[in-house]
């Protein structure tokens, strides 16, 4: 049965049905048993101590724990934000995304990494990263950005369930965001799927994340002025439903992606190389990236909201490539 | 005591008071939507960054961490610098791009605030090592918390400036909890200054509730680096007087620790404490105490108002300060 | 007056010549005093140990220790391998990269990582990243990527003045290149300068590090069934030589884009997105991308050469864009 | 020795000699060009962990690091999956992906060898983690060199590993050098060991020549881990016979530690030490000894002919063990 939640509620409820499901998943993270964040509210209460860790300051140390653990039958889910995971790459790139193929396939690590991207609301430099980017680089991730309560739920329950490394880049601008969940199996939602926010046939829009909602208003205004957009919502980056954008390019000749990440080899860089290569024929217009700007985050708010796309700049990128 | 200038005992009453009449202020400006984003309050620990800069010349160095206003004040940083700062403003020690988390005020040798726990020890650790390559005689003080010692960063630092003999001073804040979570729970030896024996260095434990016993303890670290004797691990026991953050408001203090605790450690109150030590040796009365209260109280007040009003950046400035040698936008 | 030196050489005669020019700089690594690796060959007995530091293996410790120097005067110089990068991703990003910005442009960091990948010789998953791409992503470092003895001089020459934190990304199996080199202030090679390395009408191949060797090997080839192919090298990725590329493209309306980095999220993905977006009207052919495969660098060498370009498949790809 | 098995006492006699006949071996076939990439040979280590090893079940786990041909061994790996995969061969423990410095053979608890320095001690302690968190019995060990210990990977890992109670032995391989380093220029403490302090757990120093000698201290250690009493540093005292890697000609011995140094230590082989231990208390005589390292050397020629025939992957195969759950390739 559906009922209606915000992405932070849905987190907390992907969490307590897995856990419920499956004695071997175990949660570990700083400052969780008090739910600092707000993912992890009731846990310690539901299943105990040894199930709901709370860790020293030592994310390198614990991020590994988590890989041996999962290497020995256990399925850790470790809460940490983007911004953490710097001190922790070591344990990330050289055991999680390389072990299982270097040792020619007898790792196996269910291990979910879930990190939070606090962004737009005046954390600064140190407390804002979207870095999905710099893993999909590294081969050895599946990469999750869910944009609405129920790919929320639903993505991180198959992270879960998936039997290898996957970052869930929780978006904070979206916490309070509201929407229909469905509970247990009905909830759980395929990995490489993307999802077709929006139907149109003028010109398309790949947004990932935070960038989803912009570009859905962004198609409401063009609409007004009679250009049909759609918007495409890839839900999983690492895997890559490219048919979906692929197919979309076809119909509609155009496209825009908005990525709130740095734009300097961004996932829309990735989006735009893949369209220029396996779409080009179907291209009418150049292929506009509307992505963070390349600086770091500013802390005065008035300088912050510069940064990153916003529903205006899409409606701009996406008339561009109508004037063509 | 005997050997401690008139001059720097009422220095640091002073900036104590500042600290504390800062932080007042900016819980009170924040949570009347005056500034956004998270701010961590000094209250309770002002002794331990005053104890430690009054050791300190202009010409050394520190950093710091995301419990960020208290280290600037001390190593007497402008406070209309740091308002600005917080008020997101151009005239902010970093022209508002930096925020709470990261005061700096390299005029003064303030080498900057770092929010991401642990992360200015090496750095604090590179320029101690600067010093000993020049053959300069400055040194420099990090300031971290009780959880940040958990951060490999910490072990790589300390035992790198052993081995080098570096003038670097560690300075463990030990408030007794990183967020929610006791040091008990968090760190597996009795007294974090237990670990210099690990790099073979000095660990000293203090009351970071007595500015006088930090001054004391952390001349002696200085005089140690000067001399060319490597650093010093000091440890100072002391305890946050308000809950972690401005904005987190979701973690309430009951939860994880109680009023007793609370009330306890607020019977000693550094400020309490250094006041009473003035006055029993007859340095300050009450009624000069007080006007050393009222005197920082206005110069918050002013800092306060030149916040409010300084100009926020313009649009342009966004691309600015990335580089020293700029380079084309992508 | 020039001379001839191999790629390994070049680099240590850079850091002789910057280090006798300026008494900041100073050089930091492991086992360097007995140059392990080749590159810090004399430098103890030239410069003594005050000013060449053997570190403990503690590279987030001793790579941020180089940057506080830096803070303070210093020129610090550190010698590393890409590899060891991510024990210290937490003083690259949250220190090195975002310093400056986010104290308002007072922290100057005149400090140079030289990060070396080993690739292509049986090193394995955990000693072959060509990580250049991570780095491109995140605001804050001049990335250098230098193919020849003359730009592995130059560019370190350059990188060791410049006042802002830089990485060379010196390429392993380049170690024995030989070419010609300038001495002193003749041999500094300009950031932001792309070298056409070939100049050719048909197609444009842009080709990074490792790649450009292949990319010549290749454009041979290609002449032989008089296919005329340009080879640019980008030489560094940040700055990046839009114009040299975008002007190229114009001639010839082809573009293959050569890295030996994972394909997804690559410097090719991002210079094919800025084709794809500011010279799409001169396209004539979809962009090609010719990167490593998106799986770690197996050790046995019948499938590790499997994974980089390679000039056949440079030539394929070059031919492919013709055939359109 | 007197509550230690004869079988134990001969097969901790028969893992050496393998471990040292392989090594030799592949020193040969590597410079023979049989196949090529580095190869950091244990030769002079093999009582570290065939000694500790011998404490440990099947069901209990081990991870390593780069120098990492006598770790699997010692735990009971495959020689010919250790041989083959050093050949880059499909029949190879990890079927040629990993190669020298990252054999693994997870049939019996091995979990890998890491090339990146202290890399596997924070997963170590995950292992661990995993038998507190089921109630479980088995223990993990880590082997890491005196190099790695400074890293912040060690640190983190110890002390999340004290305060849980977490059944891992951290296991220090002291061979007095990384690479061309000497540890008293890396380390700033006397004994590695002493270290364990700042973790209040114990650490221990023992003689890395005497397999007899790091069995003891393993099993302690090993009862203490299964015991639920936490984890343990043991320090072995040892020394690496060859060069640091194969395939790194620049380095030459001379340059950073004297013939003498290493005379003094090739006396105290400890294959040498160890026969002696055997026929001074009447286990084996000396024709028996010789035995035991003939058997191992044609045990390890049988692993060179097995290598040696097995094939190549298949150009598919790049693309193979990626992932638990595929996905398609982008
Ligand atoms: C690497 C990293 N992990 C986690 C955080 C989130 N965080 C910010 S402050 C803090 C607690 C720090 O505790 P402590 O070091 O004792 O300093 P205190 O706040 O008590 O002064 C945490 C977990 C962070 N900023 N950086
Ligand atoms: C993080 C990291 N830094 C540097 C290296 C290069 N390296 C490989 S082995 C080694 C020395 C290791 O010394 P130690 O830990 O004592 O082990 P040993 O080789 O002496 O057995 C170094 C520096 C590495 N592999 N990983
Ligand atoms: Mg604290
Ligand atoms: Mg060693």
């Amino acid at each position: 049965m559906a009922s209606n939640a915000i992405y932070i509620e849905a987190i907390n409820q992907a969490i307590i049905e897995e856990m419920e499901r499956d004695t071997s998943v175990f949660i570990m993270g700083e400052d969780i048993r008090r739910s600092v964040y707000g993912a992890t509210a009731g846990l310690l209460d539901r299943f105990g101590e040894n199930r709901v860790l709370d860790t020293p300051l030592s994310e390198n140390g614990f991020f590994g724990a988590a890989i041996g653990a999962s290497l020995v039958g256990m399925r850790p889910v470790v809460e940490t934000l983007t911004s953490f995971m710097w001190v922790a790459m070591d344990q990330l790139v050289s055991q999680a995304a390389k072990m299982r193929y270097m040792f020619g396939g007898q790792a196996t690590l269910p291990v979910v990494y879930r990190a939070t991207m606090f962004y737009g609301g005046g954390s600064a430099a140190h407390h804002s990263d979207r870095s999905y980017p710099m893993f999909m680089n590294m081969p050895g991730f599946k990469i999750l950005v869910p944009a609405t309560p129920r790919d929320a739920k639903g993505l991180l329950k198959t992270a879960i369930r998936d039997n290898d490394p996957c970052i869930v880049f929780e978006d904070g601008t979206l916490s309070g965001a509201a929407g229909e969940i469905e509970a247990g199996d009905a909830a759980l939602v395929p990995f490489g799927v993307a999802d077709v926010a929006r139907e149109g046939s003028d010109v398309t829009i790949v947004a990932i994340a935070g960038a989803v909602p912009m570009a859905l208003r962004a198609a409401e205004e063009l609409e007004a002025d009679g250009i049909s957009a759609e918007v495409i919502d890839p839900r999983t980056l690492v895997p890559l439903d490219k048919g979906t954008i692929l197919d979309s390019v076809g119909k509609t000749g155009r496209l825009v992606v908005v990525d709130p990440a740095h734009k300097v080899c961004s996932a829309a860089s990735e989006i735009a190389s893949i369209v220029s290569e396996e779409a080009f024929w179907d291209l009418q217009a150049p292929i506009m990236k509307v992505a963070a700007e390349q600086v770091h985050i500013p802390y005065t708010p008035v300088l912050e909201r510069l940064v990153y796309p916003s529903a205006e700049k899409v409606v701009t990128a996406a008339r561009a490539t109508m004037d063509e | 005591m005997e050997n401690i200038s008139k001059e720097i005992l009422v220095q640091m009453l002073e900036r104590m008071w500042l600290i504390r009449h800062f932080e007042v202020r900016v819980m009170e400006v924040h949570s009347a939507g005056e500034f956004t984003g998270a701010a961590h309050p000094y209250i309770g620990e002002e002794a331990v960054a005053v104890g430690a800069c009054a050791a300190l010349e202009d010409t050394d160095y520190i950093a710091g961490n995301h419990r960020s206003h208290g280290h600037p004040l001390a190593k007497g940083g402008s406070v209309k610098g740091a308002m600005a700062e917080l008020y997101g403003r151009v005239d902010g020690y970093c022209k508002g791009k930096g925020g709470s988390m990261h005061l700096a005020d390299f005029s003064i040798g303030i080498l900057g605030e770092s929010g991401i726990v642990a992360s200015s020890v090496p750095v604090a650790t590179g320029a101690a090592l600067a010093a000993k390559i020049r053959g300069e005689k400055f040194v420099s003080v990090v300031f971290f918390g009780d959880g940040a010692s958990n951060q490999g960063a910490c072990h790589e630092s300390m035992n790198l400036a052993s081995l080098w003999k570096l003038p670097v001073i560690f300075l463990c804040e030990n408030n007794q909890y990183a967020v929610t979570t006791s040091y008990h729970d968090s760190v597996a030896v009795e007294h974090i200054s237990d670990r210099a024996a690990a790099y073979n260095m000095p660990g000293v434990l203090v009351d970071g509730q007595d500015a006088v016993a930090m001054y004391e303890a952390s001349r002696e670290a200085v005089k140690r680096a000067r001399a060319g004797e490597g650093p010093t691990l000091i440890e100072a026991l002391t305890y946050r007087f308000e809950e972690h953050s401005l904005g987190l408001g979701r973690v309430r203090r009951g939860e994880y620790r109680t009023e007793d605790e609370v009330g306890e450690w607020r019977l000693r109150d550094p400020i309490l404490v250094h006041e009473q030590t003035l006055i029993d040796h007859g340095i300050l009365t009450r009624e000069e105490c007080d006007a050393v209260s009222a005197a920082k109280a206005s110069e918050v007040e002013e800092a306060i108002d030149f916040a409010r009003n300084s100009p926020y950046p313009e649009p342009d400035d966004l691309f600015e300060d990335m580089w020293a040698d700029p380079i084309p936008a992508p």
